[in-house]
């Protein structure tokens, strides 16, 4: 019975006394909450997720890079310079000196060889996107080369357009490993990407410290860092699936960054003095898939009436607040050759009229697959409203994102509402999937948007096909415009917005490098008051 | 036999609220009490519990107790605090409940019910209680004291537990002891030889005992004075040894319509109720 | 008038229904349960609970005319309007009235609370009484059912359930009732087998009764009781987990103003915009007491043991 | 009537009747007495077929007994039990307890059938739709014996009907059995620990001791205390009442 | 007439073989298995029928259509149904519970990583709600009636009738936010995730074992709130329970023998009734462990808290099928074992249960 009231003291005791010690987190750390339940690998040549594809941004150089401010500034990272041959189908890259990898290792042409290699021999998920060069498990060996200590040579199938093969060695697929490192690992053949799921060999301005899946993530500054040290010495990332007791931690000051508040977390937080917020318009797009499979959907002036049936400006100035901005091209602004002019808006006459043209005077029932978190759900709940006024019934099915994903790919959907997100910084990205469907049958074996939604592209696919061969950009950024009017007109998209990233910082933070891409969101130049 | 009074008993009423309205359990019972063994009998509902609780002021809580007289010594039973009241209980009076599976506390041994009843008492340290606690169970002619102070109630007998009640009753010397049919739920040979040792330490400790009990053949046989009552009330008060000579048509009543082993197996004679018997006063 | 009616009423029904001497089956049965009335009458806090389940009726039937807004009216100029004389409880993400939603959202509680009743309760009795009265391998046999769907964890065999399903409503309401019934089974288990061995069961095996009769006329009877009371005190939290699966966006589906989605859908307003979540959240809260205290009351009625 | 040839029951590992035999007649009324634990009311529980593990020979009405009792069986053997408050089902109304053996044989006519049977134990069809709680103890036992008697059964097995009854409610109970016995022509299998009772009721009376049936005397011999067994004696002594230099001389039986 | 002499021995002998003490353990041990596997079953199948691609899972939306098809095979997805259960089993027999497609770890280590996260709150908890809950209910059924009874009512229906979420959010904002007692979301602050290298897991036990006083503290700061906040729901049905119980022994027929031993009633309560009431209340408590050990998904959404609730729903919600069932096998196992435990402490409270 002491015990018993000994523990009831101490238990009141506990529940009242403030235990909490002063929130403020070291100056020379950077804590970040983030969800990062997405991370299932750190092997740069798997990683295709978008945290994951943040944390190889972060920790491993890539051959090229772009400007964050202006994404057509191309410049050489691990490669020093290169060269395109005459024919246009080889590249030439000057490897940079005195790099070094966090093992001590010097970073040389048979590491960027490798790494590359690697990637084909893998074939995990991102490796289509040097395959589309005709690099093959059976041929890379010999395309890709070293030459020399500092030089490595890539010999391509086709004469390429240059920007679009810089673009594709910009993404995480570009990332140098450390041969020696990796290799010392290797089990099976498997060129050491078991061990690299949960290990790093890179040469990045951070290096990993531990990473706990589902949990945390924190990761250290190359003190030996060839382009500048960090000022942050430390970056930890904890993984916060609640927005809400983000905002709470970032507001209290547990936490420097918050990268998933929702839009009225952010709205009401404006007026904060403690707490500031970073935009950065991203490459990811909002959209509705609408499955030509539907009878209904697959008139194009239902589908020519329901672009006429969103509430675009309204969803984008409330529901997603900040977080996008209206377009309805597939290629992200910022991208080479994406066009800009949004010709639909909200009229629900003109859409009655086009349905009435239709032969649906009265609207019809149609269902959305829809992925249960916030933003979609507004989104779809208001395109239910407004869809309302013109007759039609839609009904919403929520869903997890693999449960609403695995119906989409499966094509057992009517509409999907969904984000895309570019693979790379080239326009082919987008118009790979937006504009290109080489095979409309259930068994196709390439499987892009277009196909998703049973749509036969007709002759966009030659066309998409063609503009990745033009080395004239000039001409590509005519053709791609071409391709954008064609899919905004006639297309079963109705592409609502392009997203934008909102990161909301402490006051004290500064310089968070935010890239148009979610793998080049850089914290190297953070700096803390 | 009752030449130096203990308990003092007039106009005794204990009532209950229930849902179905209030009830009178006991109605207006007096009796003197010395140093004797006092019989109380009545069937099921007449009132005899009630009466031996009222006296130890452990009546259920919506329940009353009114009385012009409580008085055991000097000491008027009626509205002790509790903390007086801890004085009496065990002390000076205790009881011994009917069915020993139920009344002692299945989670502790034999040995600590009876040493928590004496310490509560008697400030001893716990060698000494324990030695009394052996010594007593030895008293009541337990054959292995050590094994059964050890022992939980489950362990042992019904017979037994009732010699355990009795000695852990007995350990602080009361000098009342109500005994609510104590021994209903046992075998009759045990059920006498309980009631023997019961007799052979109240009569060796000079101990007023109140016996109650339905079994008029039995406590005719075992007490001094014996009060027979019916719903509420007394309705007749005679000497054990009389019994035969009992004026009331209740108490003849329930003498003639006991089964005899006469080999007769002409009907029994039935008790025949008179309302008259519920408020007339014992003459 | 009203005084007339009573003062018919009174005299009329009153001695009827006491009556010690009930002349019908008919009467007995309403006399039993007049006085089980009286005695949760007696129960201040259960008639409360008896208030508040009795108004979510109400409130079910009454919806269209109660509701001042249609509650899937969305109008994103309105949105998250706090509470005011045109919104008394605020308006949502979508500027939909919170009141109407509510109101509306009444039925969706209801309509949980009474099918889980209607699915779990009957089989977990069932399963329980078959289990104690034959003993042996049956028992084996079922309890280890039982036993695994109690070891699973609850939320996740719902979850599963849902997801195979499909998220909604009704399939959420099949999903709690799967997770439900093993509790009920093991108590209707229990109070068989202290049932089974009374002489009144063996009485009437020796009348001839079947088994089937006395599993359901004998057994069942004795294990409703428990099983009334640990059904009412189960329907707060059925609530409570209808609402957890609208949490995680498997139950109600939208626009449908399911209170267990909308104080999902307001909980990141929660730390400005209070009301979007917490009037719902209060809506549950309430609700659930109501059911609460009335099983609290009902225990204390038909189960005078009152433990468990 | 009623053969019983060395029935051994175990329960369990337990052997707790040891080759018990006696027979009844037709119209006969047998007794067992004995302490608790002595078996008396196994013998009861095996004649019904509530118990599993048993052997031996049980015969009524010159039929043998197999491992299960058919539903026919119940129409000619019945038993009232010795707690009236727990042989009732508490949530039946007395009507209800009484018209479903009726209806469990489908003899029919139910209404007649429950206002005759109540009317043979004496109670008045006001009690018909009564629940257990509303009647005393003494109606609860009439109640039980007319269950039994609704079958219009040729045996019926007492298991000591009246120990939780007072005292001048079992004079009534036991005139109504003996009335019933003479009226019906039934035969009574009646176990009490009370001696005098069986003394009472009974014509043929076996003591029964851990299980065996230690001795047989007829209703006369117990009267004249015409006991040979140890352990009977003794019984029969503390039926006498309490008299402290007798209780001495008792001997323990286990 | 023929007379059949009935003999029942057989039976006998059979019944002899399972009723000794070996007996029953064997019986135990045997209905532990058929649970456990059982258990396996139903996950599994769960696991097939549900409309998520496990590939999906592993690949991500947009992997060509090759690889897809290469890591379904490599899942053994092409395998007929019995095939993959029979493989999974084999596997688990060999203590193979697979490797996590999410995390790229073996399941087992996943959850020894957050199983003692669930472990150390739902441990806080079921102490927080017995320390209180117990007196509490104690305190009502001896005011029966009376305000007392209905103030501790009326808390322990609030805590029965209050959404999780709801209140875990009001507990942050009010507690953490505005009034600073208590710390914010996670196991540590988040500065600190690191700084401990998981000895037991358990967050008080690790800091204890590295001697640094300050994270100790600052994991108790943590972990008091969740745990606050799940100990509300046991304190309800535990102070509940005990009340009931307790006035179930009150009414004892022993209660008045205490009293008649001039006996305080602070002993009564405490000693002599509440040693009878331990006895049901274990069973009680074990329940409400058990519940709490299988992981408070949404407790653990709001919190942070790492812990096996959300492992397995993520995992169930990404079709990480190895996870769910490794998980289910533990929260099953665990359940199982609590289940004994208070078995075992059953016997050992109640002496008529000792053999």
């Amino acid at each position: 019975m002491r015990k018993l009231i000994a523990g009831l003291v101490l238990g009141t005791a506990l529940a009242t006394m403030p235990l909490s010690a002063n929130a403020e987190t070291p100056k020379n750390a950077l804590v970040m909450a983030f969800s990062i339940d997405d991370i299932i690998t750190l092997d740069p040549a798997e990683i295709f997720e978008f945290s994951g594809a943040e944390y190889a941004g972060n920790t491993y150089d890539r051959l090229i890079g772009f400007d964050n401010k202006d994404v057509s500034k191309i410049h050489g990272v691990v490669a020093e310079s290169w060269d395109v041959s005459e024919d246009g189908k080889t590249f030439t890259f000057k490897i940079r000196d005195g790099i070094k990898f966090a093992s001590g290792n010097p970073l040389t042409a048979e590491d960027v060889a490798f790494s590359l290699q690697r990637v084909i021999l893998l074939d995990q998920s991102p490796a289509f996107i040097l395959g589309q060069f005709g690099l093959t498990p059976d041929n890379v060996m010999e395309k890709i080369r070293m030459t020399d200590d500092m030089t490595v040579v890539m010999e391509l199938d086709q004469p390429f357009a240059p920007t679009f093969v810089l673009y594709c060695l910009t993404a995480g697929v570009g990332a140098v490993v450390d041969k020696a490192e990796v290799m010392a690992h290797e089990k099976d053949g498997d060129l050491g990407h078991e061990w690299l799921r949960t290990a790093y060999a890179g040469s990045g301005p951070f290096a990993l410290n531990k990473w706990t899946a589902g949990e945390s993530l924190s990761l250290t500054a190359n003190e030996e860092y060839w382009d500048g040290v960090p000022e942050m010495k430390r970056v930890i990332i904890r993984h916060v699936a609640e927005a809400a007791s983000q905002q709470l931690l970032l507001e209290k000051g547990d936490i420097d960054i918050a990268r998933n508040l929702e839009a009225d977390q952010i709205a009401s937080l404006q007026n904060s003095d403690t707490i500031k917020f970073q935009n950065q318009p991203k490459g990811g797009l909002w959209y509705l898939g609408l499955s030509q499979k539907n009878e209904y959907l697959s008139n194009p002036k239902v589908r020519e009436a329901l672009k006429y049936l969103v509430d675009y400006d309204g969803i984008s100035s409330t529901i997603l607040a900040g977080r996008s901005t209206v377009h309805q091209a597939f290629l992200p602004d910022g991208f080479l050759g994406a066009l800009n002019d949004n010709p639909y808006t909200l009229d629900v006459e003109k859409a009655k009229a086009l349905l009435a043209e239709a032969g649906l005077p009265d609207g019809f029932n149609v269902s959305m697959d829809t992925r249960n978190t916030t933003a979609i759900m507004g989104m779809a709940q208001s395109i239910q409203a407004t869809w309302a006024l013109a007759g039609i019934n839609l009904e919403i099915i929520p869903g997890d994102g693999g449960q609403t994903l695995t119906k989409y790919r499966a094509r057992q959907h009517d509409i999907y509402i969904g984000r895309w997100g570019p693979d790379y910084q080239d326009p082919h990205t987008n118009a790979s999937t937006f504009a290109w469907n080489p095979d409309n049958s259930d068994e196709a074996s390439a499987k892009p948007l277009a196909w998703r939604n049973a749509w036969d592209a007709g002759d966009l696919t030659a066309k998409t096909d063609a503009a990745i061969l033009e080395r004239d950009t000039e001409k590509r950024v005519a053709m791609y415009h071409e391709l954008q009017r064609d899919v905004m007109a006639n297309g079963p998209f109705v592409i609502m917005f392009q997203e934008t990233e909102i990161a909301s910082l402490r006051n004290n933070v500064h310089n968070l490098d935010l890239g148009p891409s979610f793998d080049n969101n850089y914290y190297r130049f953070v700096t803390k008051d | 036999m009752t030449q130096d009074l203990i308990l003092s008993v007039r106009n005794l009423h204990v009532g209950f609220n229930t849902a179905k309205g209030a009830i009178e359990a006991v109605r207006g019972v007096s009796f003197d009490l010395g140093r004797e063994r006092l019989g109380i009998v009545g069937e099921s509902g007449s009132g005899k519990s009630q009466t031996g609780r009222a006296i130890l002021g452990l009546t259920a809580a919506n329940g009353h107790i009114r009385a012009d007289r409580l008085q055991f010594h000097d000491t008027d039973l009626r509205n002790l605090s509790p903390r007086d009241w801890r004085k009496v209980r065990g002390a000076r009076i205790s009881m011994i409940m009917q069915d020993p599976k139920y009344s002692l506390n299945p989670v502790m041994t034999v040995g600590d019910q009876i040493i928590e009843a004496y310490r509560e008492h008697f400030k001893v340290n716990n060698r000494e209680a324990k030695r009394r606690a052996i010594e007593m169970l030895e008293s009541v002619k337990i054959r292995d004291p050590e094994l059964v102070f050890k022992s939980y109630p489950h362990e042992v007998s019904g017979g037994m537990g009732q010699r355990v009640m009795i000695a852990m009753m007995l350990i602080p010397e009361p000098e009342l002891i109500i005994a609510d049919e104590p021994t209903s739920a046992l075998d009759v040979t045990v059920q006498l030889q309980v009631m023997a040792i019961l007799d052979d330490l109240v009569r060796e400790r000079g101990m007023a005992l109140i016996f109650i009990s339905h079994d008029l053949h039995l406590v005719s046989s075992f007490c001094d004075r014996v009060l027979v009552m019916y719903q509420g009330r007394v309705v007749e008060e005679i000497a054990a040894s009389n019994l035969d000579q009992a004026q009331h048509p209740y108490t003849r009543g329930l003498l003639n319509c006991l089964p005899k082993m006469d080999g007769n197996h002409a009907d029994l004679p039935v008790l025949a109720r008179d309302a008259a018997w519920e408020t007339q006063d014992l003459t | 008038m009203t005084q007339t009616t009573s003062r018919l009423f009174k005299p009329g029904l009153r001695p009827w229904l006491t009556s010690d001497t009930p002349q019908s089956r008919f009467q007995a049965r309403c006399g039993r349960a007049w006085m089980g009335w009286l005695k949760l009458a007696e129960n201040r806090l259960a008639m409360v609970g008896l208030g508040i389940v009795l108004s979510l009726v109400l409130v079910t039937l009454l919806a269209p005319v109660l509701a001042p807004y249609d509650p899937l009216a969305a109008d994103l100029t309105k949105r998250i309007q706090s509470p005011n004389a045109q919104h008394w409880f605020g308006t949502d993400q979508l500027g939909r009235d919170i009141l109407s939603r509510v109101i509306y959202g009444a039925q969706y509680t209801l309509m949980v609370v009474a099918l889980v009743v209607i699915t779990a309760a009957p089989v977990g009795l069932l399963v329980g009484t078959i289990a104690g009265f034959f003993g042996g391998w049956v028992d084996s046999v079922l309890m280890r059912i039982t036993d695994i769907f109690l070891a699973f964890p609850k939320l996740i065999l719902a979850l599963a359930f849902v997801a195979a399903l499909g998220p909604g409503l009704e399939n959420a309401i099949l999903a709690i009732a799967l997770t439900a019934w093993p509790p009920y089974a093991r108590i209707a288990r229990a109070e068989t087998l202290t049932v089974r061995k009374s002489d009144y069961i063996y009485a009437a095996r020796l009348q001839g009764v079947s088994n089937t009769g006395l599993i359901l006329g004998h057994i069942t009877p004795m294990c409703l009781s428990s099983l009334v009371v640990r059904v009412t005190l189960d329907m707060a939290g059925m609530i409570l987990i209808a609402a957890g699966l609208g949490f995680l966006g498997l139950g109600a589906q939208p626009p449908m103003p399911e209170w267990g989605a909308m104080v999902s859908e307001g909980r990141q307003f929660l730390l400005e915009q209070w009301w979007v979540s917490t009037v719902p959240g209060i809506a549950i809260f309430i609700v659930s007491l109501g059911f609460n205290l009335l099983g609290d009351g009902l225990r204390d009625v038909l189960d005078p043991r009152g433990g468990d | 009537m009623i053969e019983i040839e060395n029935l051994n029951v175990w329960f369990g590992e337990n052997h707790v009747l040891k080759d018990v035999s006696f027979d009844v007649p037709l119209n006969g009324s047998f007794g067992l007495v004995g302490e608790s634990g002595s078996g008396k009311s196994t013998v009861l529980r095996t004649i019904t077929g509530l118990v599993d593990d048993w052997e031996g020979r049980i015969t009524i009405a010159d039929k043998n007994l197999g491992p299960k009792r058919d539903i026919a069986f119940y129409r000619d053997v019945q038993m009232v039990f010795q707690d009236p408050f727990g042989s009732l089902h508490p949530r039946h109304t007395i009507d209800r307890i009484l018209s479903e053996p009726v209806d469990v044989h489908k003899l029919g006519n139910s209404d007649a059938r429950v206002i005759e049977a109540l009317k043979q134990v004496g109670l008045d069809n006001s009690f018909r739709f009564r629940y257990p709680h509303q009647l005393s103890g003494g109606q609860r036992q009439r109640v039980a014996i007319a269950r039994a008697l609704i079958l219009k059964p040729k045996i019926l097995l007492l298991d000591e009907p009246t120990s939780a009854l007072d005292v001048s409610i079992q004079a009534e109970v036991l005139n109504l059995l003996s009335a019933l016995r003479r009226d019906l022509g039934l035969t009574y299998i009646m176990v009490s620990h009370d001696l005098a009772v069986v003394a009472h009721m009974c014509d043929d009376i076996a003591i029964m001791n851990l299980g065996r049936i230690v001795e047989r005397a007829t209703a006369r011999q117990l009267a004249d205390g015409h006991l040979d067994h140890p352990y009977s004696q003794q019984l029969f002594r503390a039926a006498a009442g309490y008299d402290r230099a007798i209780i001495d001389s008792f001997v323990d039986w286990d | 007439m023929f007379s059949v002499l009935r003999s029942n021995r057989d039976g006998r002998k059979r019944a002899r073989l399972f009723s000794g003490t070996g007996g029953s353990f064997i019986r135990l041990v045997f209905s532990l298995i058929i649970t456990l596997f059982g258990l396996l079953l139903v996950t599994f199948l769960i696991g097939r029928v549900l409309p998520i691609d496990p590939v999906l899972a592993a690949v991500g939306d947009r992997a060509p259509q090759a690889v897809y098809d290469r890591v379904r095979e490599e899942m053994g997805l092409n395998l007929p149904l019995w095939q993959q259960f029979y493989i999974y089993v084999s596997n688990i027999l060999q203590g193979d519970f697979g490797r996590s497609v999410l995390t790229s770890r073996p399941v087992l280590d996943d959850i020894k990583r957050v199983f003692p996260a669930t472990l150390e709150l739902a441990t806080v908890a079921t102490i927080i709600g017995v320390a209180l809950g117990i007196p509490m209910g104690v305190f009502a059924a001896v005011h029966k009636g009376k305000w007392p009874d209905h103030l501790v009512r009326i808390f322990g229906l609030v805590g029965y009738s209050m959404p999780i979420f709801w209140l875990g959010l009001m507990g942050l904002m009010i507690f953490y936010m505005k009034l600073g007692w208590v710390a914010g979301p996670g196991r540590l602050d988040a500065f600190y995730v690191d700084f401990i290298e998981p000895t037991t897991g358990l967050m008080l036990i690790d800091t204890l074992i590295e001697g640094d006083m300050d994270l100790f503290w600052n994991a108790v700061s943590h972990i008091i709130l969740p745990a606050s906040i799940l100990a509300y729901f046991s304190l309800a049905y535990i102070a509940r329970m005990t009340r009931s119980f307790m006035l179930e022994q009150l009414g004892q027929e022993y209660i008045l023998t205490a009293r008649v031993k001039g006996i305080s009633e602070t002993r009564i309560i405490w000693r002599h009734a509440l040693g009878n009431v331990m006895v049901p209340l274990v069973t009680v408590i074990a329940l409400s462990y058990a519940n709490l050990l299988e992981g408070s998904v949404l407790t653990e959404i709001i919190f942070s808290w790492p812990g096996l609730g959300q492992y397995i729903t993520n995992s169930l919600l990404k079709a990480d099928m190895n996870a769910v069932l490794g998980g289910t096998i533990v929260v099953g196992a665990v359940f199982i074992g609590v289940n004994l435990l208070s078995d075992v402490l059953y016997r050992l409270l109640d002496p008529r249960a000792r053999r």
